[in-house]
């Protein structure tokens, strides 16, 4: 099966710093794929360079056998990749609904002419973006809170609040930046359903960074490490957690507790 | 959402609350004089002196009597040196206050808008400043009930440039001048021309804006090739500023200028040794001249500018004219206005020419001096 | 050639006051995000200051030389014009800004044009400064030196040395004082300053106070070479150096400098060639570089964190 | 606030009360000063809500508004001038003043749009002038233009009041249509987080280029009613100071606001113009003391705006509550705090 | 008692953050503070350094009211906390920011002894001290906040979120380091969503839950206490 997602050789280079250097990953459809490392290690420049935040400086992303390099943001999220982020960014003043509304709107399908004069496609596109917002918003259950301005919404309602906008582009790879961070062992473990769940409901390939190891290990059917801006290892959870250079690197001793947990 | 109710029904309170002023208006006890002038912004200072010179006229007509056996009452409308603001000015004062006549404004950008309201609304209106001509005149028709109190000049400049050469032995000049301001602009034209007519050569002829202070690059520009004089016909501010950066600049040639240099704000220091042309001397000997320096320092506390002086004549022009008619019909009081002959004023014998200016006279040439305006010719327009 | 350094002189003249107000407007920019635009009425502010010290002190002899005199009359005009606006940006700061502090930054933007205006249009009643055009009488004598065929007048040398001990004075307090790490480390994180136990709103105030006496040197330097006092004088000069500042990468000091530099070597180019154009010719350039450099010269280009 | 008239309903009554106020000034039951202020009143909402649309909604920090008027103003005039002021010409005029504007911005905004916040701002501020000295040399090129002397001959059509109302509420509708749609949803999205907006898939530049556009030909419209309705131009009238007018007052409705943009704009008008009217002379300079107090005050005590981001009921879309049953099963629950 | 806080409220906006926290710290002790987010820990950290305003309650610090005493002199009195998020000054050196951490006192001598002992515990911040703060690496800045915290020679420290964000080796080295401080004498308020680390260093916890305190402890105690397993320690 040809891989949905194909990362060849990525650098970033900013001024003298490596970020990121000859970095490889693949992912197939229906992978679910966990990306770890200590801090700096460039594990968000990967989401941000896959994403079109940063122009790469060599290498090469592939998406469906096609490459998006120097592509718009929004042109790969049209594309079918979608991303949350490590520190929440949420519209603050618009509503639970807009939020996600915004994110239907490539799909909104009639022009800024129509939406003017209230004339031809906008009354039925708007609806059906709406209908399916709300639809979102249910998986989530926050259909409750539709109403309610975004930046009021508590911290792990506004984490799934960014998933569930991330979902509403209809994307096909999904981009989880530390999801779990700030939650507690209860919300963690919800978390882990939830992603779970979605990547069947919305057959997602799932790619996600996440220090929580318990999150990682827990669902990720393959992990790389990353140190420096290179991958130091690559298997699945059990060879990871005994990978002498990532125990060196990145989990210290004590990792075994520290995976129950 | 209940805040809101309440700041929305402040603002509608707000809203109308200037509707309560319509009340106003009637009430023919005094002949009301709308008085339109820059009394906030950049130019405050012209629209006080104008003010000034204004009510100095109506308290001498009030002391002797009034005019049609009422006593003059002055209405003060604010442009802030703004079109719109002036526009608006002049509308509340024909609608609301209902007045018939109008002094001012100040900047002919002002007058301007005023002439075309006053003009449709059968309102006399004499400027005491404006020296552009549309004031007057639109598109070749004259306005009829619009009048200037202030000499639009353009033979001042010729006059400096006969007396530059003949009596100075001037050869070369440079001219700065106010790129936005015809007075300036139409004075700095006639110099240029008459200048070079008579075998003199411009060296630098440069525009510059009103809120220009830095003249530096200008002067720089002209000592590159060191002129015998330096022309500014702008009023005494901007003369200031240039004076005193041209001799900073090491300009060692003749500073001259227009009537703007005659203000007791003038920097007598960096402008020694400099002439300009005017309209009268103040040490002229004449009744009207002595009289009304002497009166107004009394008021005031400062020797007039030329702008209360052209306030005052304006105002002067335009209750003779009223006398004259011996009506409060604007249309009487145009004719009478637009007949005038012969009137003295402070600045100078006064008849109004087809477009409702003044025709010039003689021009007479000062020198600034140790501190003082000394009269050194006097010359014939020609 | 010598007439284009001559320019190239006049224009680091204007460059040089332009730099005293930028720096004011980009400290107060880098600790709390307010585009101050009172700020070139703080220094119209100064130069009244200092033209009425000057007026008071006009009978006083100070030491015998003229020059000498005249230098610490100066001085002593400019030090008045210093603390005035000092003691009136902090008093401003206080009543309008430090309320808005946590408001939409909007906000205080809006209070300070209301500010800009009210400084603007009550300075010019009779019983404060008057509307009144006021010409400052010259410090010095109107001296010109010949170097190497440039003229250069006593006005130049006095502008270039204050700016410059000014500018170093203020560079000295900013890196090596503890209040000018204090200043940076607000500047930086306030909240963060404010657990190190540094007092945030002093700090502020102490910026507030620091830009304005730059202002107001600027005010009577800037009067000095251009000789007119008045109530709306600050509006153009003001927005040119702020113009400078955002150029250079607003929030950097060197930036200010080097942007007001740039400023009024455009301004005095773009005049010498066509006067009318001249400000339309500075703005251009302004736009140039930003267009170039999104953040000004100086600015940090800044990869924003995803 | 349950004002329950139908929206088309009220729109009657509008159209209704700006024909009845036309037909007052016309004979002069109004008279000439209040149908100017109304006037004026109006002019400075239509432009003040492109600005809104600019700024208060897609977050862009524009200070070139004057200018944008001041195209339009001397667009429409010297259309005008050329060929008269018949309502079908002055509509024309007042068309290809806010294309003209528009048209500019967009050429502007193409390379300008890039820069955020204040960088944004002080470039437009610096075209603001760049237009402003353009204006004062125009007649170099155009001589009816008079450059830095200001234009004169702009004749004054018929109900240009009525004009004004129209417009206005065109605006309105326009600005309101588009607040509560999708794109109007892209554009606020850009203004609460424009990296985020775009890695949602909202092409950010066309969005930001749309918002400036269309707020520009707003304030190009305003800018031709403007010339006709005060007769004169001068390049003074559209200088960098006076974009602060619209910015103050979307600010002060509230950023975002269309309700408190119309209040705010008609506001202070009023105050303005009131402050003329209340103060004698002795104190008229006064005006401009107490007007900047009366904004830091307002400032002071409301910093979000006298609306914040609120609309009034009348605005607000009706959206048919659908019915809260999401077609997609729920059986996993995220957390249990709000089941 | 060193640290006393009594029935706290706090209010932003509309809601009502802290709803009447009561606990207290004695002298050389660790209380660790924890629960989910948003439960207020951090508001109460805000709130005991002045950063914040109670709308209720008293905050006493050797017995004196600190309660309205505003930021700045809270600190001077002994009081210190390492922000969430390090939030260190990245335009200014290693050097500076720790000077910054020392703004309150003036002694020039004492001031260096400080900053000695601050490479003792944190040997890596000598290395790089005339480094900008902003280049430093994650694991660096903790420990430099960490440092910049201790500079004003606090008897109380508090910490808000240390391993936020930080891979589980470094975790586990910021602890150790937490408890060596401690051991040096510093008192310690530790505010963690790793409760588990949390309450391996601790003496005493309590345990918030949306702005209240629901139980309290020692750490011992809560370890072994079925709520706390189920909800914070993931079984």
């Amino acid at each position: 099966m040809a891989p949905i997602l194909e990362i060849i050789g990525l650098s970033k280079h900013f001024g003298g710093l490596k970020a990121v250097s000859d970095f490889d990953l693949t992912l197939h459809e229906g992978d679910l794929q966990g990306l770890i490392g200590p801090n700096g290690a460039g594990k968000t420049t990967v989401f941000n360079l896959v994403t079109g935040v940063y122009p790469v400086t060599t290498g090469d992303i592939r998406f469906e056998g096609q490459s998006i390099l120097g592509q718009e943001p929004w042109m790969i999220n049209q594309r079918g990749i979608a991303r949350t982020f490590q520190n929440i960014r949420l519209f603050p003043n618009l509503s639970v609904l807009d939020n996600v509304r915004v994110a239907c709107h490539a799909h909104g399908g009639y022009s800024t002419l129509e939406a003017v004069a209230r004339v031809g496609r906008y009354r039925a596109r708007e609806r059906e973006i709406t209908e399916r917002a709300r639809n979102l918003l249910g998986v989530f259950n926050l259909l409750g809170r539709q109403d309610e301005v975004a930046k009021n919404l508590p911290y792990g309602e506004q984490r799934r609040v960014e998933i569930a906008r991330a979902l509403a582009a209809n994307p096909k790879v999904l981009l989880l930046d530390e999801p779990a961070a700030g939650m507690n062992p209860s919300e963690v473990g919800a978390l882990m359903d939830l992603i779970r769940f979605i990547r069947e409901q919305f057959r997602l390939t799932i790619l996600l960074i996440e220090h929580q190891m318990r999150v990682v290990m827990g669902i990720c059917e393959q992990i790389t490490v990353m140190d420096f801006g290179q991958v130091i290892a690559r298997g699945k959870p059990e060879e990871i957690q005994n990978n002498p250079k990532v125990i060196e690197a990145y989990l210290g001793r004590g990792v075994s507790y520290r995976t129950a947990l | 959402m209940r805040t809101i109710r309440v700041l929305s029904v402040l603002v509608i309170i707000a809203t109308l609350l200037p509707l309560a002023g319509c009340a106003g208006g009637g009430g023919s006890k005094t002949l009301k004089i709308g008085v339109i002038a820059p009394m906030t912004g950049d130019v405050k200072t012209f629209g006080e002196s104008t003010r000034n010179g204004v009510q100095m006229a109506v308290e001498e007509w009030n002391a002797n009597g009034g005019l049609l056996g009422k006593q003059i009452e002055i209405v003060l409308g604010d442009d802030k040196n703004d079109a719109a603001e002036a526009t608006a000015a002049a509308t509340k004062l024909i609608q609301q206050d209902k007045v018939k006549f109008i002094v001012g404004s100040v900047a002919s950008k002002c007058s301007i808008p005023i002439s075309d309201v006053a003009n449709k609304n059968k309102v006399v209106m004499i400027s005491p400043t404006s020296t552009n001509p549309k004031v007057t005149v639109a598109d070749g028709v004259l306005k009829p009930f619009v009048f200037r109190a202030c000499f639009i000049d353009p033979p001042q400049g010729a006059a400096m440039a006969k007396f530059a050469t003949e009596n100075l032995g001037i050869k070369t000049a440079a001219v700065f001048y106010d790129n936005g301001n015809d007075y300036v602009k139409g004075l700095a034209e006639f110099f240029k021309a008459s200048f070079e007519a008579r075998g003199g050569k411009v060296t630098v002829y440069e525009a510059y804006a009103q809120t220009d202070t830095d003249f530096t690059a200008l002067l720089t520009k002209v000592m590159a090739e060191p002129p015998d004089m330096l022309y500014i016909p702008d009023y005494y501010n901007m003369v200031n500023l240039v004076n005193q950066q041209a001799r900073a600049a090491g300009f060692k040639g003749i500073l001259a200028g227009g009537d703007g240099w005659d203000s007791s704000d003038l920097d007598f220091q960096a402008a020694d040794g400099g002439y300009f042309t005017n309209h009268y001397a103040a040490d002229d000997p004449r009744a009207e001249v002595q009289n009304w320096v002497a009166r107004y320092k009394a008021k005031y506390g400062t020797v007039p500018d030329a702008l209360a002086t052209l306030g005052y004549d304006a105002a002067n022009l335009l209750l003779n004219a009223i006398k004259t008619a011996n009506s409060e019909d604007p249309v009487k009081v145009k004719d009478a206005l637009a007949a005038t002959a012969g009137f003295p004023t402070v600045s100078g014998t006064i008849s109004f020419d087809e477009n409702h200016n003044p025709i010039n006279k003689d021009v007479v040439i000062l020198q600034v001096k140790e501190g003082k305006f000394v009269h050194v010719a006097t010359l014939k327009p020609e | 050639m010598t007439y284009v350094l001559q320019q190239l002189l006049n224009g680091i003249q204007l460059g040089f006051v332009y730099a005293l107000i930028a720096l004011g407007y980009t400290m107060v920019y880098g600790i709390v995000r307010l585009i101050n635009f009172a700020h070139g009425d703080v220094f119209m502010v100064g130069a009244f200051v200092g033209y009425f010290t000057l007026r008071a002190l006009a009978r006083v002899t100070l030491a015998g030389a003229s020059w000498l005199n005249g230098i610490l009359l100066f001085l002593l005009a400019m030090l008045a014009a210093m603390a005035a606006c000092t003691l009136l940006n902090v008093t401003i700061e206080r009543i309008a800004y430090k309320p808005l502090r946590n408001a939409p930054r909007i906000a205080a933007l809006i209070t300070a044009i209301g500010v800009s205006l009210f400084l603007e249009y009550f300075s010019s009643l009779k019983f404060v400064f008057g509307p009144n055009y006021i010409t400052f009488p010259s410090p010095l004598p109107a001296q010109t030196w010949e170097v190497a065929g440039l003229r250069i007048s006593a006005i130049q040398v006095l502008i270039a040395v204050v700016a410059t001990l000014l500018l170093l004075g203020l560079n000295y307090i900013i890196r090596y004082t503890k209040i000018g790490k204090a200043m940076r480390a607000t500047a930086f994180d306030r909240d963060a300053a404010r657990l190190m136990g540094i007092n945030v709103d002093l700090t502020i105030s102490f910026t507030f106070g620091l830009g304005a006496a730059l202002a107001g040197a600027g005010g009577v330097l800037y009067v000095s070479a251009y000789p007119r006092v008045h109530t709306f004088m600050g509006i153009i000069p003001g927005l040119k150096a702020f113009t400078a500042a955002v150029m250079g990468g607003i929030g950097s000091l060197p930036g200010a400098f080097v942007g007001a530099l740039i400023m009024g070597v455009a301004e005095v180019t773009a005049k010498s060639l066509y006067s009318t154009m001249a400000d339309g010719v500075a703005f251009l350039i302004l736009i140039l570089v930003l267009l170039v450099k999104p953040s000004g010269i100086f600015g940090r280009a800044e990869v924003e964190k995803v | 606030m349950k004002w329950k008239v139908p929206s088309w309903g009220l729109l009657v009554i509008l159209l209704a009360a700006g024909a009845v106020l036309q037909l007052a000034i016309h004979l002069e039951v109004i008279n000439a000063y209040w149908a100017l202020v109304v006037t004026y009143m109006c002019i400075a909402v239509i432009s003040s809500l492109g600005l809104g649309i600019i700024y208060g909604f897609s977050g862009q920090f524009a200070l070139g508004h004057a200018a944008f008027m001041g195209l339009g103003a001397y667009t429409a005039a010297l259309i005008t001038r050329y060929m008269g002021v018949a309502p079908w010409t002055f509509a024309i005029a007042l068309v290809g003043g806010a294309l003209l504007a528009g048209g500019v911005a967009w050429l502007v905004g193409l390379p300008i749009l890039r820069l955020r916040s204040d960088y944004l701002g002080i470039a437009t501020l610096g075209f603001g002038i760049i237009v402003r000295v353009l204006f004062e040399n125009s007649d170099k090129v155009i001589p009816v233009t008079a450059g830095a002397r200001g234009m004169t001959g702009i004749e004054q059509p018929d109900f240009v009041f009525l004009w004004a109302f129209l417009l206005l509420l065109g605006a309105i509708i326009v600005a309101r249509n588009l607040r509560f749609s999708s794109p109007g949803r892209a554009l606020l999205s850009i203004r609460e987080d424009e990296t985020a907006a775009n890695l949602m898939g909202v092409d950010v530049v066309r969005y930001k280029t749309i918002a400036f556009v269309l707020g520009c030909s707003y304030a190009g419209l305003a800018g031709g009613l403007y010339a006709h309705t005060f007769l004169f131009l001068h390049p003074s009238n559209f200088d960098f100071i006076k974009s602060f007018d619209p910015l103050l007052i979307v600010v002060l409705g509230g950023l975002g606001s269309i309700t408190g943009t119309v209040v705010a704009g008609t506001a202070w008008v009023a105050v303005l113009e009131g402050l003329r009217l209340v103060l004698p002379g002795e104190v008229l300079e006064w005006r401009y003391v107490i007007y900047p107090v009366l904004l830091i005050a307002m400032m002071l005590t409301r910093p979000q705006g006298l609306f914040g981001t609120s609309e009034a009921a009348i605005l607000r879309p009706r959206e048919a509550e659908a019915p809260a049953a999401p077609a997609l099963a729920t059986e996993v629950t995220a957390d249990g705090t709000h089941p | 008692m060193l640290l006393q806080v009594e029935n706290l409220h706090v209010h932003y906006g509309a809601i009502h953050a802290l709803q009447g926290i009561s606990f207290h710290l004695e002298q050389g002790e660790i209380v660790t503070l924890i629960g989910a987010n948003g439960a207020g820990k951090s508001t109460t950290l805000k709130t005991i350094c002045g950063l914040l305003r109670p709308t209720a309650g008293a905050v006493y610090f050797r017995g004196q009211d600190i309660t309205r005493l505003p930021a700045h002199k809270i600190v001077s009195l002994g009081i210190s906390q390492v922000p969430e998020g390090r939030r260190i000054f990245a335009p200014l050196t290693v050097r500076e920011n720790l000077e910054m951490g020392a703004y309150t006192r003036s002694d020039r001598r004492e001031i260096a002894e400080s900053m000695e002992r601050v490479f003792a515990s944190f040997p890596r911040l000598k290395e790089r001290l005339d480094q900008l703060g902003g280049t430093l690496s994650g694991g660096e800045q903790q420990m430099l906040a960490m440092g910049r915290g201790l500079m004003s020679r606090p008897e109380l420290l508090l910490l808000d979120e240390p391993s936020m964000g930080l891979a589980p080796i470094l975790v586990e080295e910021i602890f150790r380091i937490i408890r060596e401080i401690n051991q040096q004498g510093t008192s310690i308020l530790l505010v963690e969503q790793n409760a588990h680390m949390a309450l391996s260093v601790a003496n005493r916890g309590y345990v918030l839950e949306t702005g209240r305190i629901v139980l309290e402890g020692t750490a011992a105690e809560l370890r072994d206490n079925a709520q706390v397993r189920a909800a914070y320690l993931g079984g």
